[in-house]
């Protein structure tokens, strides 16, 4: 039973946050505390869950908490508690030369409902219900990139959004039509044994489109044109949860789907992840190369994350879902400290690189948590972009793909380039005149040092990969 | 009247929608476009529903799962757009030009 | 009880003791300590060496060789590069000769550097050089000789740039390490061929092969395959380069009269007594290896006398005192070397020369040490080398004068001084080896010797006072100066008649494996001709530079010269030679394509490959215009490209 | 016992830096203080250990341990996920490139004592490239070994473009980026051995039992040979050591060439040779092409440079290429030759590095032409400087000559035509080297002294330490090469004997 707990806490969760605001004014931080108690509080419930040891634990038939799940809803929590944490700035007072965002309650509604959408999405069994947590993840982001309604390029990158985003739905749509077409119904497990008899035109069809669809919400080449413009346009904090949930539930639709329906035919499919994979990540590092503007900067970095995910994909269930889970809680945390650094200078200055001149002059500790977080999405060891990055391509790997895996680790290469000129604007640029040093709030120094520890030692420490993915049975 | 019909039916929707989606400048005109090709789904639906599935229910309640969900969507999209348009005062695509590389 | 090896470790030891103590601890401190140190132990081991020779020479033990101590150095694989001692008569005569030398110098140095800034590393680095020298001519095997033999070019490279603050000193120094280094990777690759093919480094394996059994299998030498047996030749051919090279026969002669910026002490002993002789030394100690590498012996003739005349033609022209004595030093090497080059005759082999050759190293160290000594006390006395500002000195330095003259005609092979015996067997083996071109040339150059040494003595000594310092009588004898320079004349003098029954007794040069010349063809008439010849050398001397009616200054200035002579003063332009091919050739051309490869070639590949890739990024940010249906127009493009990339069974 | 200290190698640097977190930086002494602490602590300790390895030779070994003789073995389950263990190791070879390392990051630390910027950052840059050089040569299973050897690139950019001079951020990025370039050229090959070796294993003593299949070797080899060869600075991936030198502060211009341009030639050795030799003896006979540049033209690119540390640069490119062939040798004489060259080389460009730097100091220039005759203002510095040029042109006495010759006769059992050639190109361009060290040493030191150097003064008591004990281990090498040579042959020999393995 206490498996469906948390995820009833988390259904009920934003309403609770939202209706704190009928009884206190709308400066208090009732809403925020509440917020972070209840995500924490969720987190911890989902920390005490057994795993299940590869058998799923169902619910009315079509509501399924597996090992997968579990660690999934966990990243989602993470990825939430965070970007709780790093919005409240950003209704305390303006950044990035951009108006305030107001209605905090909302907000973090908002981002508990992408939240369960992507628990849906990972709890799912069958069409209906994936449908569903794809578009309750979706449509409020729609919502929060659109939140500051005085901004006009937070409008514009909501309408681009939203726009490119039904559109996916579509395709997505109708890639589920033609599936259950082929199959006759919408239980996975029966279009896993329609599969295993035997593809058709129809699943290739449906196959295509789905993965085009899902292409868009993981910006996977050609379908990422979207996410540099969103990414840019949206508030800071959204660029964050859009960067790390909204893949993160991407990702796990493509698992699921992958190692689920149409586990019998990941061998056919292999090329087309692989292609997808290599271009995508080819394309992300080369986008990222000239940029000026962080979130832009950001936007391309993880696309071309989302290529790396990709590789993952190539391997056996157990060993990609273990790699994809651990890549998305090292990406989380290392994004995540990126962005609580872009927010603490963009509080002050301009989110470009220009304004991070001269910061290891007059802020070391904020340069230092920068390279950090820099170095890890570059992969560098120890730190735990570099062990996340490792078991994708260890999962690519074990079915014998070394060709995607060379091109992707080549492909570091660049992306160690763009990565260190940032690091460079951070370390190397002398410090202008007109830009003063920086003044921390506490909770910002706290978080940072937290995040850069967590990236520091995710990594090489043994006991956490040990214990967290105990459960599954290699 | 059989599958392929319907089949193709929902295939030309769709590409008009597609069509429609590229070549219209009108925001809300694409939004109608974008309803075009969620309907094409809903149509392969049914037939697949009407003529093959062995559950034949599935499909229609998909449908209807459907229309519920592009409901909010669009809801959505509308305020979206209902903003950009204050903001705007336009819904050319063409105006769409302050984020770019 | 002190015995030989203890004896020989001494001679060993106390060299290197006395380089370390000054070096490390002495040379800052005081110089008085440094010489004191110098002299001491370079004395001890000179005694050693004289009673460890007698020794040897008396207890019945020569001429076989003996290993008096052997340590290994390097495992290399399946055989071993050692570090000993070996003594045969050839060695014990080294032993003997260089640490009498550098006792006799470091006593020189005493007066010749006092008042400079660094008297301590002087006598650091000539106790260096004695070391390393000693275990040159000890070697036990080509390795350890190749490690000594490098160890003396640095030594003697940084003795000759001493005085660093002088330019011509240290280009000097750089040219002389530098053609010796060219020579001796020549050296290093025939050793290492040499013992690949043999599997061993030792001289007592080399000198008892036989060409036969290398004749079957066949080696790679990267461009052509050859037989092992040619491969021994070619060894040899580059083992003698390293010879070549050091001692400064002919193309490669340029560094030793420019070595002669160096202090005069180190011109003595370095450049002529000891370290230039290593070259012969090492052809004697190989000979009866290369004598069956037979070609090799001829191009060592050859080279050794077209050096022997080059050199002398050359020294009869020049007017500085110490290029003079080194051109003369360079045409006694020659001499040494042909000797050892005409042993070789038709498919036999004759040892007589190799005899002379060994009996000249061992006069020639006495007396052309004595005049560079000599050399060095006039030019500290008149503060030039240059003849025009000398004359006249024999009131001023009658010690002086008469050593000089002793010297003198004993390189003039005048009996009964010792060059006489030496030269005169090396023209008879020459004669007895059937080489007489070789014979006439040096019947010639003795000739040739004696008239621009005579030159040197007259316009030196005789004549009128040509320098302030002399008229205004400021000249007078250094009493440590002149003491080695009158020690030194002793041997110059009896050397010759002490040695010859002991070098015809035991200097032999050991088993060789190709047939030898049984029948000598005696020639006693060789002796009185080459003493014809000198004394008539002698007399033109004196006619042009010491009678009554000649013309000094008419004799020394090189204006109004004919072509010829002005070729000739200027070395036949070899210097210049040199630089316009080091400067063109290798500066300016080879290094110059290398840079150019790594600069443009490499460079542009490196700058390419990011700039291509800069470009893609540029494409990429061109499609991100932020028009949107150019995006939306992407999915259609993504749609059908995964369609038929994606390599679905559509 | 021995081998908790053994492990302490590399931990030790990295807890100084967690040590150092707190003090702030304006306590630079006391900082400076604690970490010339430590280097000097992990330096006597190598050396105990040094000890240890030769006093234990011959002694039976931990049967995991057996094929290469490894002390002080350690294998500690480390991340299950992808099997990665922790195993680390020493044999002869590895504990004195250790040696060499410790040296070296000791002598690193005290010439950068008066280093400008922020000191903090800078030593706990130090310690951590410290920690990932000792980790490279320690560590025996290939995960670790890739994690430490990839460590390395995020010190050097920031040391070199926050530290350097001149285009220091051109310089860092250049390096740090060839460098992850090779590396990943090595880390698409890890997979490959992990999974092909069908024993699922990143040991290398695990792997190094069984033979990998030859299709699979045959383009692994060349793939993961050259990756190591980057860092070594081979032919066509040398460009990045010139400039890089040149920008980088003295102290991580001893590091990067003295010991991490070794980690590659290690990794060659170690990983590639030793794990695909199949492979290797095919490739390496051709690859030893690629050494005319290294060797013959590297010495007369050097020659036409002014700069001291270009000059520098290009020397260790042409020593390096004497590593590798005493690599493609492939004979008991040339492995050793290479190993001993690493060892040496490290030494005497540590020297030739540090003694630049001080020079920099006094004189604020590198250009050759600029200086002349300071010999006599800075007599002691200027001796260092002359005695690791006699060393960098094989002089017999220091270390160079002793590997030059095992390098150079090593290679010249090896029959292949190709290596042929190149042995004689490499053994009659001594002299080059002799041209272009002698050149710089005279343009520099001696001659007329110009006016402005009047006031030059002489090493302190800190830098003359540094070069006497480089010196020291130079000289040491060179006079008495039979223990060391005895001493490597312990490690060589079972390298050589999976090199020659027979029949599969």
């Amino acid at each position: 039973m206490n498996y469906i707990v948390p995820d009833i806490l988390l259904l009920i969760f934003p309403f609770i946050v939202i209706g704190s605001r009928l009884f206190c004014s709308t400066k208090s931080n009732i809403p925020w505390r509440i917020a972070n108690v209840g995500c924490i509080a969720i987190f911890i419930l989902l920390n005490f869950i057994p795993l299940a040891n590869g058998n799923g634990v169902f619910f009315l038939s079509n509501w399924r908490v597996d090992d997968f799940g579990i660690l999934m809803r966990e990243v989602l929590m993470v990825s939430a508690i965070l970007g709780i944490w790093l919005s409240k700035d950003y209704f305390e007072h303006s950044a990035d030369g951009r108006p305030q965002l107001h209605q905090i309650a909302e907000f973090i509604g908002a981002i508990a409902f992408a939240t369960f959408g992507g628990v849906v999405v990972v709890s799912a069994c069958d069409l209906v219900t994936f449908f569903l947590g794809l578009e309750i993840a979706t449509i409020p982001m729609y919502a929060l990139t659109a939140w500051n309604k005085k901004d006009l390029i937070g409008s514009e990158a909501a309408t681009k959004y939203i726009l490119m985003g039904s559109v996916a739905t579509a395709f997505e749509l109708f890639g589920f039509s033609y599936l259950y077409g082929f199959a006759g119904s919408l239980h996975f497990t029966d279009i896993q044994s329609a599969v295993a008899a035997g593809p058709s035109p129809l699943l290739w069809i449906a196959v295509l489109f789905l993965f085009c669809g899902i292409g868009f919400k993981l910006t996977l080449f050609p379908f990422y044109t979207w996410a540099p413009d969103v990414y840019e346009g949206a508030p800071t904090p959204v660029t964050a949860v859009l960067s790390v949930s909204s893949k993160a539930t991407a990702i796990a639709f493509l698992v699921v789907l992958v190692f689920g329906p149409l586990a019998p035919i990941q061998e056919q499919i292999a090329p087309l992840i692989a292609l997808l994979a290599g271009t995508t990540l080819f394309v992300g590092n080369l986008g990222a190369l000239k940029q000026s503007r962080l979130r832009r900067f950001m936007a391309y970095s993880s696309i071309a994350q989302a290529g790396y995910i990709m590789i993952a994909l190539l391997g056996p269930a157990t060993i990609a879902e273990t790699a994809i889970i651990y890549y998305l809680f090292v990406y989380a945390v290392s994004n995540y400290l990126a962005f609580f650094v872009f927010a603490i200078i963009g509080h002050h200055r301009e989110e470009i690189f220009a304004s991070l001149k001269g910061l290891s002059k007059q802020n070391p500790s904020i340069a230092i948590a920068l390279a950090i977080s820099m170095f890890s999405l570059a992969g560098i060891p120890p730190l735990a972009g570099f062990f996340g990055k490792f078991h994708l391509f260890f999962s690519g790997a074990s079915t014998g793909h070394y060709a995607i895996v060379a091109f992707a680790v080549l492909n570091n290469v660049i992306a160690l380039y763009y990565y260190i000129q940032l690091i460079k604007s951070a370390w190397v640029d002398e410090p202008d005149g007109h830009l003063t040093p920086i003044r921390l709030t506490r909770r910002q120094r706290s978080v940072v040092i937290l995040l850069s520890i967590a990236v520091v030692v995710l990594g090489f420490l043994p006991f956490l990969s040990n214990n967290i993915f105990s459960g599954f049975t290699f | 009247m059989n599958l392929m019909n319907c089949l193709i039916l929902a295939f030309i929707l769709f590409g008009i929608g597609v069509w429609g989606l590229i070549r219209r400048r009108h925001l809300v005109g694409m939004l109608i476009s974008i309803e075009l090709m969620l309907n094409a789904a809903n149509i392969n639906f049914i037939s697949f529903a009407y003529f093959t599935a062995h559950d034949s229910t599935a499909g229609a309640i998909f449908s209807i799962f459907v229309f519920a969900v592009t409901a909010c969507e669009m809801a959505i999209a509308l305020a979206i757009i209902v903003n950009m348009y204050r903001r705007h005062h336009s819904l050319d695509v063409d105006q769409l030009r302050e984020l770019h590389d | 009880m002190i015995n030989d090896v203890t004896l020989s470790y001494l001679i060993f030891i106390l060299p290197l003791l006395s380089f370390v103590v000054n070096g490390l601890f002495l040379c800052r401190k005081s110089d008085k300590a440094a010489a004191a140190m110098g002299i001491s132990a370079n004395g001890i081991a000179a005694i050693s060496a004289i009673i460890l020779a007698v020794h040897y020479f008396t207890s019945g033990l020569a001429p076989q060789k003996a290993i008096l101590f052997e340590h290994e150095f390097i495992p290399f694989g399946n055989f071993l590069a050692n570090i000993g001692c070996l003594i045969d008569p050839l060695s014990i005569m080294m032993l003997v000769v260089v640490t009498f030398i550098s006792f006799m110098v470091n006593i020189y140095s005493v007066g010749y550097m006092r008042g400079d800034r660094a008297t301590g590393r002087f006598f650091a680095l000539l106790s260096l050089f004695s070391f390393s020298m000693l275990g040159l001519v000890a070697a036990t095997n080509l390795f350890q000789m190749f490690i000594f033999w490098e160890l003396v070019g640095v030594s003697s490279y940084l003795l000759i740039g001493f005085w660093y603050h002088k330019p011509s000193a240290v280009s000097a120094s750089k040219q002389a390490f530098i053609l010796t280094r060219f020579a001796d990777s020549f050296f290093l690759l025939g050793i290492v061929l040499v013992s690949y093919v043999v599997q061993s480094f030792d001289f007592s394996t080399l000198n008892d092969l036989t060409l036969s059994s290398f004749k079957a299998e066949t080696i790679d030498l990267g461009l052509l395959v050859v037989s092992k047996a040619d491969a021994l030749i070619l060894g040899s051919v580059l083992i003698f380069t390293g010879g070549w090279g050091k001692s400064a026969m002919f193309p490669m002669h340029i560094w030793l009269p420019n070595a002669m910026e160096g202090p005069t002490p180190v011109s003595s002993i370095i450049h002529s007594a000891t370290m230039v002789v290593a070259g012969v030394y090492l052809v004697a100690r190989l000979f009866p290896f290369f004598a069956i590498c037979g070609s090799t012996l001829t191009l060592i003739m050859i080279v050794g006398a077209f050096t022997m005349v080059f050199a002398a033609v050359i020294a009869c022209t020049q007017k500085d005192i110490k290029r003079i004595l080194a051109y003369s030093t360079l045409s006694q090497l020659g001499y040494m070397m042909f000797a050892l080059g005409v042993c070789q005759v038709g498919q036999t082999i004759v040892t007589t020369g190799w005899t002379a050759s060994t009996f000249h190293i061992f006069t020639h160290a006495f007396f052309k040490c004595s005049l560079f000594l000599i050399a060095g006390s006039l030019i500290h006395q008149v503060h030039t080398n240059d003849l025009d500002a000398m004359g006249g000195l024999r009131k001023k330095m009658p010690w002086t004068y008469w050593c000089t003259l002793i010297s003198i005609l004993a390189i003039s092979g005048i009996p009964p001084f010792s060059g006489f015996f030496s030269k005169d067997e090396i023209i008879l083996a020459a004669f007895q080896g059937h080489h007489y071109v070789v014979f006439g040339l040096a019947l010639l150059t003795s000739g040739l010797t004696t008239f621009y040494m005579f030159r040197l003595f007259f316009l030196a000594f005789h004549g009128e006072p040509r320098h302030e310092g002399v008229k205004a009588g400021h000249v007078h004898e250094d009493f440590a100066m002149t003491l080695p320079i009158v020690i030194l004349a002793v041997p110059a003098l009896l050397s010759g008649i002490a040695g010859k029954s002991l070098f015809a007794a035991f200097f032999v040069p050991g088993k060789i494996h190709a047939p030898q010349l049984v029948k000598l063809t005696e020639a006693s008439w060789i002796p009185f001709a080459a003493v014809v010849i000198a004394i008539i050398a002698l007399a033109l001397a004196w006619f042009f530079y010491a009678s009554p009616k000649a013309r000094i200054a008419k004799a020394l200035d090189e204006s109004n010269r004919s072509g010829i002579y002005k070729t000739v003063y200027h070395k036949f332009y070899f210097d210049e030679m040199y630089y316009a091919v080091v400067r063109q050739f290798v500066i300016g051309g080879i290094a110059r394509v290398a840079r150019f490869i790594e600069d443009y070639i490499v460079g542009t590949l490196v700058n390419f490959s990011v700039w291509f890739i800069h470009k893609l990024g540029d494409l990429v940010r061109v499609a991100q215009g932020g028009y949107l249906p150019f995006y939306l127009g992407t999915l259609i493009v993504g749609v059908l490209l995964w369609r038929f990339l994606g390599n679905l069974p559509l | 016992m021995d081998t908790i200290l053994f492990n302490l190698i590399w931990i030790i640097p990295l807890l100084t830096v967690l040590v150092c977190v707190p003090i702030s930086a304006n306590h630079g002494k006391l900082l400076k203080t604690i970490h010339a602490t430590s280097a000097t602590f992990v330096l006597l300790l190598v050396c105990f250990l040094v000890y240890r390895v030769y006093a234990l030779s011959g002694t039976p070994v931990d049967e995991n341990a057996a094929p290469l003789f490894l002390r002080f073995f350690t294998n500690i389950p480390w991340i299950s996920l992808f099997n990665a263990h922790y195993i680390v190791g020493a044999d002869a070879l590895n504990i004195l490139l250790l040696a060499l390392t410790s040296f070296i990051v000791w002598a690193g630390v005290l010439v950068s004592w008066n280093i400008k910027g922020n000191q903090k950052v800078f030593f706990a840059l130090i310690q951590l490239l410290a920690t990932s050089v000792y980790g490279v040569y320690m560590s025996m299973d290939l995960v670790l070994f890739f994690v430490f050897y990839e460590m390395e690139a995020l010190c050097m950019y920031l040391m070199i473009a926050c530290y350097g001079s001149g285009r220091r951020d051109y310089g860092g990025k250049k390096l740090t980026l060839t460098l992850a370039f090779g590396s990943s050229m090595i880390l698409a090959t890890l997979f490959g051995l992990y999974f092909e070796s069908g024993i699922n294993s990143w040991s290398i003593v695990e792997l190094s039992k069984v033979v990998l299949p030859m299709d699979f070797q045959m383009w692994a080899f060349p793939l993961m040979f050259m990756g190591f060869a980057v860092s070594s600075s081979l032919f066509p991936f040398h460009f990045w050591s010139p400039d890089g030198h040149s920008a980088a502060p003295t102290a991580v211009s001893m590091l990067a060439a003295g010991v991490m341009m070794k980690m590659g030639a290690y990794g060659c050795l170690r990983v590639a040779m030793f794990l695909m030799p199949e492979a290797a003896k095919i490739w390496l006979p051709y690859v030893v092409a690629l050494l005319i540049f290294n060797v013959v033209l590297g010495p007369f690119i050097a020659l036409r440079h002014k700069d001291l540390k270009y000059i520098t640069a290009y020397s260790s490119i042409s020593h390096l290429g004497l590593i590798f062939l005493g690599l493609a040798a492939l004979t008991p004489v040339g492995l050793r030759g290479a190993s001993l060259q690493m060892i040496s080389h490290g030494f005497l460009t540590g020297l030739f590095f540090a003694t630049i730097g001080m020079i920099y100091e006094r004189t604020h220039t590198r250009d050759i032409t600029e200086m002349g005759g300071i010999m006599r203002k800075i007599p002691f510095l200027g001796v260092g400087f002359v005695l690791a040029g006699f060393a960098g042109l094989g002089l017999p006495g220091f270390s160079g000559f002793i590997a030059e010759s095992n390098i150079f006769i090593g290679a010249f059992q090896q029959e292949s035509t190709l290596t042929r050639i190149v042995t004689i190109l490499a053994i009659l361009s001594v002299t080059t080297t002799a041209v272009y060290i002698l050149q710089t040493a005279n343009r520099m030191l001696h001659g007329p002294l110009p006016q402005k150097y009047e006031s030059l003064t002489d090493g302190c008591f800190r830098e003359k330490l540094v070069i006497v004990v480089l010196a020291a281990c130079l000289l040491f090498i060179g006079l008495c090469p039979t223990w060391i040579s005895e001493f490597l042959d312990q490690s060589i020999a079972p390298i050589f004997d999976n090199i020659s393995r027979v029949g599969r």
